[in-house]
């Protein structure tokens, strides 16, 4: 029988798969879809102290291998997923989920983080420093060390659950940011978000998206996030949440051999809402072919 | 939500760069005409919504404009199979339709209503139908309308068939006496349903969508009661509903 | 009839179609496939002053609409180009050509620049600063708004020819660069060069590339050129060259609605030898259609 | 080299995970035994390099082996129409093989050998062939070369079948006198060959290419005579220029 379990600060996930956030909502429309409890966790989408509509539409354009999304975190607001969305969560999924909170300022990532604090069903609290779709012009407290550790701290301080920062790839030195994050108290990261990135479409001479630029995530990153996820395990030694364009069990192998403990699925869900289940269902013979018998055992071999 | 392969039947072209394509296979995830299927193209990542026109027990038709790379890639496709994501959105409401409701299609907006249509006309609902296009080359499914007993008028915005004009300027031509109206078609044609009629309507909208089962936020928009995924909770809204 | 001409720095090219260095060697394959007369211009392998080998093979891995490259600039040096490479050019190119230069030093640059002041073949100086597979641990000049400018400001002293750096996308902040770079007296940008990438052999559980990391191209990075191009059309007044994953007419379109005053194409023309002159056809065409009369005009309307 | 499409005839299994394709189209481009053409694939960034194992002035015959994901999907293609490079690389220089030319091919690596064979062969050259394989179900084109009319042995690693051992091996059972080799196949055997016979050999070597045409510098390697492109001034080198 292969392994497939994988640790995360103390918490056994019985496989590395986690669909990434903003990617499969708070899970309501993916449970009718196959049984969630076979996946190692999942994140929830981004959310932020209050509600928010998030960007105008168009929001989303086709790329070769990828997507760009600008949503701009549309999300019902802490106190409405505390109250509403992670109760129904509980009906159906039984295991610590991974609470993704986005925000504008250190404090509103430590409202959210203590709202949290409480929340038995959280496992870890994922802070994503680096939403491509928002500070326009301000703080992206992901590109900068010094932000991100700033935020990392406030954090560490109103949350005894493991916190993981999630990193931009939109900058020049992924590693000094990860650094930061871990000195300053991080217990894990995740990496990578979107690469900022653009289309125009070339009837109306006007950019795509409404917000001019978003995120670009899917196939066509995957070599970037492997290579930004094996810089950082060398520089790092808490454990490291890999993502970006992951879309097979081979990929997810090899994410982990670059140095991922685990690895978050997104935009592939929804080209293929039964992505991560076939990817858990085939991890295990692609682990026989490669004569792999603990998945764990192959983190950061690269 | 079903996730399928469907069976290439037949898809042809049958007006200009719009072809009808028959499909077979399980079409146990539909639940309602308005709905729409979500297509996988090969070397596209991101698949393709398309209403469903009409569906039995064996398969679907669909029909689809070639408008970019995606569609004429579908156009292209004459046999083998599909992966299609199918009972996508909620679709109309045939209980909300009233006994004499009003159906105005524009453009590739028209094949949702017709299996809308064979809905209420087997429910004994006295529909009629008008449908609007540019050109007399863009005419298709004015036959199929009328062969399912319903008074189908055609307006054309060049005047080259049907009657001159827009479907506004067609449905002055109708009797009154309409309960409630469904449309669907570009945005400025189910604006100026909105406005000129006063009776209920059921409006499907179109957004650019990436997972078309409500899990991204793509495709949201801000109705007066508060945000909806048009892939999910629409497309079809109630006028009533609908901030232009 | 289409007017398809721009001009770069004083230099007319009869249309924006330019291949770029690395993907068409000093031209010498390509023209037994075409006559490359038909090009705005081309820009050679970029050339050091040392002859070089580059990195150890493998050196080129494929990835989800790209690959990725670890060559390493091999290149004959810049002696040999003057001597042999440039004669056999003006056998078959008849127009100016971009002259792309590497180095290791702000003094090989400078050398490299002033080997190429005299020769009249060369329109262009084509300054590559961000060549992802040089400099391990070292200097990148091209992530850094200070060294970019310090090797501008020096070879801007070494020729009278126009010079254009080209950027790389490896940075936070690409606009802060290229400022740097016009300031310190760029006449025109090139970008963007790769992205840096990794692939992992999951049989062998090593890099694909036996340097382990290398640059992606091809059409995956577009969007992420095409933000790049876009940002720094905003930021600067000096022509820019934009490039990253066109392959088509209309890749061509939006990369100068974007902001680029010519178009450079790199990855694609491995895939297909054709992919210039296919492209070239192809513009009359989609002009038409989209009622463009002079391409110059569309340069940065987004 | 040309550009063209190829359609193809055929596409089937002859050993294990080996697959004959059979191609028609303009084979102008082809000048030499040992040259390769490179398959454009749907879905796939780069084209995948194969030797020509054999060709005339209609088409021309392939043999892969399926190893990954490009060639896999090859092997399912069984009609339709393939974009090509052909005429790619040097090839082996026929008049350097003098008149008793030994082959040895291993594996994949013995295609090209027939193309080779033929010609030699039609040339008046008395050749012998060693083939080396793994094991009895990889053993391919036996029969096709003794119908040439030449020695053909084959050797397999597990003795499983015809002689035990390596193709080295193979060659010892073999009367001396040959007055050059040709060779393709793994690196290793290369290297045997190379270190064995003492008489000059070419050398086909296989290295991870980009576009093989000579324009990216993907597929250099060091040679006694400076660097040299596999996929251009290679991939046939003579055994006295390799540095090892
Ligand atoms: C719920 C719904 C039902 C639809 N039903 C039909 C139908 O029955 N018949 C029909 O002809 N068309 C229908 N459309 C429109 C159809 O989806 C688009 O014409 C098609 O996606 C265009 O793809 P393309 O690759 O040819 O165009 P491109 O412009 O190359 O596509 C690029 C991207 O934009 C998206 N896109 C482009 N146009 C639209 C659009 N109008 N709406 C949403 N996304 C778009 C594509 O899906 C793709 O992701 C429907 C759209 C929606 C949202
Ligand atoms: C000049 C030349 C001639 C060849 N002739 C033959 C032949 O006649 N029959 C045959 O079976 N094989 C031949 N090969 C090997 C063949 O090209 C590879 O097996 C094939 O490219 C593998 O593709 P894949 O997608 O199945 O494997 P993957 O491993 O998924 O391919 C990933 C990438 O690596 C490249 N790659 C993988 N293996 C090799 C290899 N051994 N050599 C070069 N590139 C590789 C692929 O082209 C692709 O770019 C030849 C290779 C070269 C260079
Ligand atoms: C539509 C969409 C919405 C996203 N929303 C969020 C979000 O709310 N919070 C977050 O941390 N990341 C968000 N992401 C980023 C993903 O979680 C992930 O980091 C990124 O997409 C790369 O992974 P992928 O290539 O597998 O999609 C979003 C991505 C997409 C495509
Ligand atoms: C094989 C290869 C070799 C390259 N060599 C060089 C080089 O020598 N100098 C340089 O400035 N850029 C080099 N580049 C980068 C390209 O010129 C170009 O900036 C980049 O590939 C993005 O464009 P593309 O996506 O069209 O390939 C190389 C790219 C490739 C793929
Ligand atoms: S398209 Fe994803 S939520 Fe509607
Ligand atoms: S593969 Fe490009 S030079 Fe050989």
């Amino acid at each position: 029988m292969a392994d497939m379990s994988v640790v995360l600060s103390g918490i056994k996930l019985e496989n590395p798969v986690i669909p990434a956030s903003g990617c499969f909502g708070y899970g309501a429309e993916f449970k009718d879809f196959y049984d969630l409890n076979i996946l190692g966790s999942f994140s929830f989408k981004g959310t932020t102290k209050e509600p928010r509509f998030g960007n105008p539409t168009p929001r989303v354009a086709e790329c070769t291998g990828g997507i760009l999304n600008s949503i701009g975190l549309q999300n019902p607001g802490i106190e409405a997923v505390i109250n509403e969305e992670l109760p129904r969560i509980a009906a159906f999924f039984k295991k610590p989920v991974i609470a993704n909170i986005g925000g504008f300022s250190v404090d509103e990532f430590v409202y959210c983080a203590e709202r949290l604090d409480g929340v038995e069903q959280v496992g870890i609290i994922e802070v994503n420093i680096s939403c491509p779709n928002l500070h326009k012009g301000g703080v992206n407290f992901g590109s900068d060390p010094k932000a991100a550790a700033e935020v990392t701290a406030a954090v560490r301080k109103a949350t005894g659950k493991p916190i993981y920062i999630k990193l931009s790839p939109n900058v020049t030195s992924i590693t000094e940011i990860a650094k930061a994050c871990e000195d300053a108290g991080a217990d894990g990261l995740s990496l990578i978000n979107t690469l900022l990135g653009m289309r125009i479409d070339i009837k109306s001479r006007k950019p795509l998206l409404a917000n001019k630029m978003g995120g670009l995530s899917g196939r066509a990153i995957f070599p970037v996030a492997l290579r930004m996820v094996y810089e950082v395990r060398k520089a790092v030694k808490i454990p490291i949440i890999g993502m970006g364009g992951v879309a097979s069990a081979e990929d997810v192998i090899e994410m982990m051999m670059a140095g991922a403990s685990a690895v978050q699925i997104g935009a592939e869900n929804l080209r293929n809402p039964f992505a991560c289940k076939e990817i858990i269902e085939d991890l295990p013979r692609v682990m026989a072919e490669l004569g792999i018998e603990r998945l764990r055992d192959i983190i950061g071999v690269a | 939500m079903k996730k399928a392969l469907f069976k290439i039947l037949s898809n042809e072209p049958i007006a200009k760069d719009v072809y009808k394509l028959v499909l077979e296979g399980d079409t146990g995830g539909i639940t309602a005409p308005g709905q729409f299927v979500n297509i996988e193209l090969e070397g596209f990542f991101l698949r393709r919504p398309i209403s469903v026109c009409d569906w039995d027990d064996k398969g679907m038709t669909l029909i689809y404009k070639t408008v970019g790379k995606g569609t004429k890639c579908l156009s292209e496709k004459k046999s083998g199979t599909l992966d299609l994501l199918t009972g996508l959105g909620n679709g109309f409401d045939l209980s909300k339709c009233g006994k004499r409701p009003l159906l105005v299609g524009g453009g590739v907006g028209t094949p949702p209503l017709y299996g809308l249509c064979k809905r209420l006309v087997e429910r004994g609902a006295a529909s009629a139908v008008v449908l609007g296009f540019n050109t007399a080359d863009d005419v298709f499914y004015e036959e199929e309308f009328r062969a399912l007993g319903v008074k189908t008028l055609v307006a054309t915005v060049d005047g080259s068939y049907g009657i001159g004009g827009l479907v506004t300027d067609a449905i002055k031509t109708l009797p009154v006496g309409f309960d409630s109206y469904c449309a669907c078609g570009p945005e400025p044609m189910l604006r100026a349903l909105c406005d000129t009629l006063k009776i209920k309507g059921q409006l499907s909208f179109e957004e650019r969508m990436a997972c078309g089962f409500g899990v991204c936020m793509g495709c949201s928009c801000k109705t007066k009661y508060g945000s909806k995924r048009i892939c999910k909770d629409g497309p079809v809204l109630s006028s009533n509903e609908v901030i232009w």
